[in-house]
């Protein structure tokens, strides 16, 4: 039964889990079940999407920047927390791999490489925008001991994933990603350039953990409907296993489900680092 | 062939939207160009503000409207934000200075001039508006034109407190800019170049108007 | 109808000085007035007071004994529909030559079979009947003065004011011009000019009025 | 403190580039105009072309300079993508159009008269030529702020073939981009309106230039 | 010096009829020439060709039996410094009114202080040394046209060509022109003008041509 008037359940995202099309594609297995509800996607900035929970303009929020959401918590802004799904940073580069970190021993020594690289144009493209993926890479320059920031191969593009990644193309760079973006633009010929040069399934400080949460402010039908779709997303694993992998040829998103305690003793980990 | 639909989606949603904001703005800029040129005092002070105005930075214009707009602002209680409807607002008021200013240029080119002709001929003080308004209608409309070229490829307003909400508030320009996130600039490319269009089609409705109204 | 100034002055709003200054004259049915006088010496301004257009800055207007400017909106427009100013360029609306004649007819709410009569007649009095339908931009300026003194007569006035009325004409048209004029004049129409140009033989006799600085300087009947 | 130098060194930054691509675009807009009026065949065309070119989205041209910039493009080789330079190349061609229709239609409107005029009191060729141009000199000084207006208000092209950089090609308008992104509102506003105020000082030069020209 | 049209023909170049056809005539230094005619007849048109700016569609102009427009460049200026036109509406340069006499000194490479002399001289003979250091927007349009012919006299030409000199004079002013238009005269400078308004008075003996529809209907010595 159709209402004329759909519930309309605002949902502030980062730009680049939207741009991956997950969630547009969750949203539509999850209006064949509530056909009245209509989700709706604002795709921001990630620290303008917390923003906007706290105004009180968005029913829920997905991001995934532990180290901001852990303050927002402690503010009361958004609660329920649901870890819905994790994937991995990856370090991508240049092909010829210049600093030669796919050799690197784990993500440390390979930041440590990208330093002390023989260097004529080998830079490192830094989000420099303060989201989750910019806090981490500046943590792991702490973990390796050594500071860029003044290094002339340092660029701050303070920019979305998207930008970061075709400017790293460009100049031939490296820099620190998350996987889908780098999928997404990777299988549309955006960035020939560059490569996926390290991975690891095993540094949990390249674990990268999308959360959804209710914002504190969202009440009435909209908030029930909010819950539902987290839920929704939650308990349905093999939606979020199976996502892209067609189009992409490799996993883009892991479901948290089976993971569940260990995901969130992890994210607590990554919540202290900021 | 369901992208193709959604394109042609946004781009009526784009026109639908900037043609609304235009019309809305047209019912107080007009008349308010209207005002100023009849009561011509202090008139070089409005002048200014007006044409300052019509200079605003979007982005900074989006800005303080979704502060405005946004749950705990003050006209929060509307529940306006992330609509249609905010757009056309916020682009209504974007436009307002511009068609403001260029109908007033237009109506003040010629105005004392048909009102000494019509007190001269024995108009009444209706006839005499009214031959005013006649005579600088095709000013007018160009500026409303004007306006619509403005909205329609304004990005800061529509990204603000559109949300840019697919099948909801998603517009050219935002649509453009999502595009382009996806490394989908084919069809970024498309969307830019059917705006250009539009715009192009608008240029030449303004010059076919003052064509008639140099006539 | 009588047009009675009564110690006018005027000044124009952003303006220092004095325009006009203590002039009391009037003007009337079925006579001839020529305004004189050197540029800036007030002819314009004078015939847009005495058209009912301005308001006097002192002083006072009376028509057939009644105060103008004390009347009421409704009762002015009454008055200013039987008195005509004609600009010294021809202001023209846009459209065609007929559109323009017949403004003047329509708003005084004469039907339009009448108007479209009355405006025929007044184009071929002035031998421009084959310009009816041209539009107001391809006239010379020539054609286009003709044009704004036409519209003028086509309403009747009971007087008629021309500022600088032949500046744009040739011999010939103006002569034409003049002979109409004359005939109207006879017909008991008052008709009040400026000019600069005193080749206006053939105009019937006038009183003509010199304007110094503002002041009348002298008045010959 | 190390914010206020940040925002100091952005601004300087906006108004070097923008100056820079103005003064760029002026060198080949201001003769192009000239070029135009003086040999006036084919002006109606010329005219819809170019002022069809003032109005394209600024997203769909920094698009088309990424594609032509980037490493794969056909100015790859130049290596200009991402620094000032390109900033600078993408905004001198953004207000090209724009420059040489405003500058165009104010020389058009005088060059007829004092061409005659210069030939009527016997001046050579050169003579002519330098009555037209110190003639219509402010009408087109008018038409470069306004480009530089334009440039410095623009998005779209500095972000794309710019990348905001920080310290290098970050520029007030990506510059405020960044930290809505951050939900950093207050600082974007504050941004705002400094790029406010540097539009209105902008739009007073304007008025009080074409003040002279009336003159 | 002598300007002989030979059979001179023009045509606009977006327009099918001639506004002049099989024009011969000469126009010499110390005589005045009256260009007669209708609105519209040619006599602007032929003002420009005679004085050396539009180039005949047919036919031939000679300067001192040279065929003009067949001259370089160079020598088509020389010629052209000799000859001045003053357009029907002044042309004013922005500036002051010292800066518009000016103009035509320095262009012929007059230095400074000659200049500056020659400006005094011919604003005094105008009797408008009061308004030398007057911006132009302040002008009336009368004292505008003054200002435009002192700046043609003061490059003594040997030819001056007056496109409707009196038109936006008034009488005062008007009889000021001629007196200083012959002494001109007498001093050797030919002088062709036009005008409407044939309240010429005080002129010196001059030719009167009359245009009709682009062609000299007829001359009266
Ligand atoms: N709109 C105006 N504002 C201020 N002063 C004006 C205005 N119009 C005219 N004046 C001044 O009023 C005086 C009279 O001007 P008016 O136009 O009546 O003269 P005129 O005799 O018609 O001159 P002309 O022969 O040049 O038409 C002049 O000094 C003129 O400068
Ligand atoms: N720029 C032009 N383009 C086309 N035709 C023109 C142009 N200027 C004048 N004409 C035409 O050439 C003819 C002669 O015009 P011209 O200006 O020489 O007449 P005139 O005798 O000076 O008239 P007036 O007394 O109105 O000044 C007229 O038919 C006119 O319409
Ligand atoms: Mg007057
Ligand atoms: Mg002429």
């Amino acid at each position: 039964m159709h209402s004329i008037h759909p519930t309309r359940v605002r949902i502030s995202t980062t730009t680049s889990l939207y741009a991956t099309g997950l969630l547009d594609y969750i949203a539509v297995k999850f209006r064949e079940l509530y056909p009245d509800v209509e989700i709706q996607f604002i795709p921001v900035g990630s620290s303008a999407a917390l923003r906007y929970a706290e105004r009180g303009d968005v029913c829920a929020v997905f991001v995934h920047e532990p180290n901001f959401e852990k303050k927002y918590l402690d503010m009361g802004v958004i609660e329920e927390q649901k870890i819905f799904a994790f994937n991995y940073f990856i370090i991508v580069g240049p092909r010829e791999d210049p600093a030669n970190i796919s050799m690197a021993i784990d993500v440390v020594d390979a930041f440590r490489r990208i330093y002390s690289a023989e260097r004529e144009s080998t830079y490192f493209i830094s989000r420099g925008d303060g989201s989750g993926t910019h806090t981490r890479e500046i943590y792991i320059w702490k973990l390796a001991g050594i500071s860029p920031t003044d290094r002339p191969w340092y660029k701050e593009c303070g920019c979305g994933m998207d930008q970061a990644l075709i400017i790293a193309n460009e100049l031939k760079g490296y820099t620190l990603s998350d996987v889908g973006t780098y999928m997404v633009l990777k299988i549309r010929g955006r960035i020939p350039n560059i490569e996926a040069l390290y991975n690891s399934s095993t540094d949990i400080v390249l674990l990268n953990i999308y959360s959804g949460y209710l914002a504190k402010g969202c009440r009435g039908i909209e908030r029930r409907y909010a819950e539902l779709f987290l839920n929704f997303i939650y308990s349905n694993p093999d939606i979020v296993d199976n996502f892209g992998v067609n189009e992409y040829g490799v996993r883009l998103f892991y479901s948290a489900r089976h993971f569940d305690g260990d995901i969130r003793d992890l994210w607590s980990k990554l919540a202290g680092i900021g | 062939m369901k992208a193709m639909a959604e394109i042609i989606d946004t781009i009526l949603r784009s026109i639908m939207v900037s043609g609304v904001a235009t019309l809305m703005a047209s019912l107080w800029s007009i008349p308010l160009a209207y005002l100023f040129v009849f009561r011509n005092r202090g008139s070089v002070f409005i002048e200014a503000v007006i044409e300052t105005l019509v200079g605003i930075p979007t982005v900074l214009l989006g800005l303080l409207l979704y502060i405005l707009f946004s749950s705990s602002g003050l006209l929060g209680f509307l529940g306006l934000l992330y609509t249609p409807q905010a757009i056309i607002i916020g682009e209504s008021i974007l436009v307002t200075p511009l068609i403001i200013s260029i109908s007033y240029r237009s109506i003040r080119g010629i105005a004392h001039l048909y009102y000494e002709f019509a007190l001269s001929i024995g108009a009444n003080r209706v006839q005499r508006m009214r031959l005013i308004v006649s005579q600088s209608l095709p000013g007018v409309v160009a500026a409303c034109i004007t306006g619509f070229s403005r909205a329609i490829g304004e990005l800061g307003i529509a990204m603000m407190i559109g949300g840019n909400i697919k099948g909801y508030t998603r517009v050219m320009t935002t649509a453009i800019a999502l595009e382009v996130a996806k490394g989908n600039f084919e069809e970024a490319i498309i969307l830019g170049i059917v705006l250009l269009l539009i715009t192009i089609a608008i240029s030449i409705a303004i010059k076919l108007i003052s064509r008639v109204y140099v006539a | 109808m009588n047009i009675e100034l009564i110690n006018v002055w005027y000044r124009y709003s952003k303006s220092k000085d004095w325009a006009l200054k203590e002039i009391s004259i009037t003007f009337r049915s079925s006579e001839i007035v020529y305004i004189d006088g050197h540029n800036g010496s007030g002819k314009t301004t004078l015939l847009k007071i005495a058209s009912l257009m301005y308001r006097p800055t002192k002083g006072f207007i009376t028509i057939n004994n009644k105060n103008f400017w004390s009347l009421n909106e409704e009762k002015k427009t009454l008055f200013r529909r039987r008195v005509v100013y004609v600009h010294e360029k021809p202001i023209l609306l846009r459209g065609t030559v007929l559109d323009n004649i017949l403004y003047g007819l329509r708003i005084r709410g004469i039907d339009i079979e009448e108007a479209l009569d009355i405006s025929l007649n007044i184009l071929s009095m002035f031998g421009i009947d084959d310009l009816i339908n041209k539009p107001i931009q391809k006239l010379s300026t020539g054609q286009a003065q003709l044009v704004a003194i036409a519209r003028a007569l086509a309403v009747k006035p009971d007087i008629l004011f021309l500022d600088e009325p032949f500046s744009n004409l040739d011999k010939e048209k103006r002569k034409a011009v003049i002979n109409i004029l004359n005939e109207f004049q006879t017909k008991g129409m008052g008709i009040v000019f400026s000019s600069h140009n005193i080749d206006i033989d053939g105009l019937s006799r006038y009183r003509r009025i010199v304007l110094e600085n503002g002041v009348i300087a002298s008045i010959y009947e």
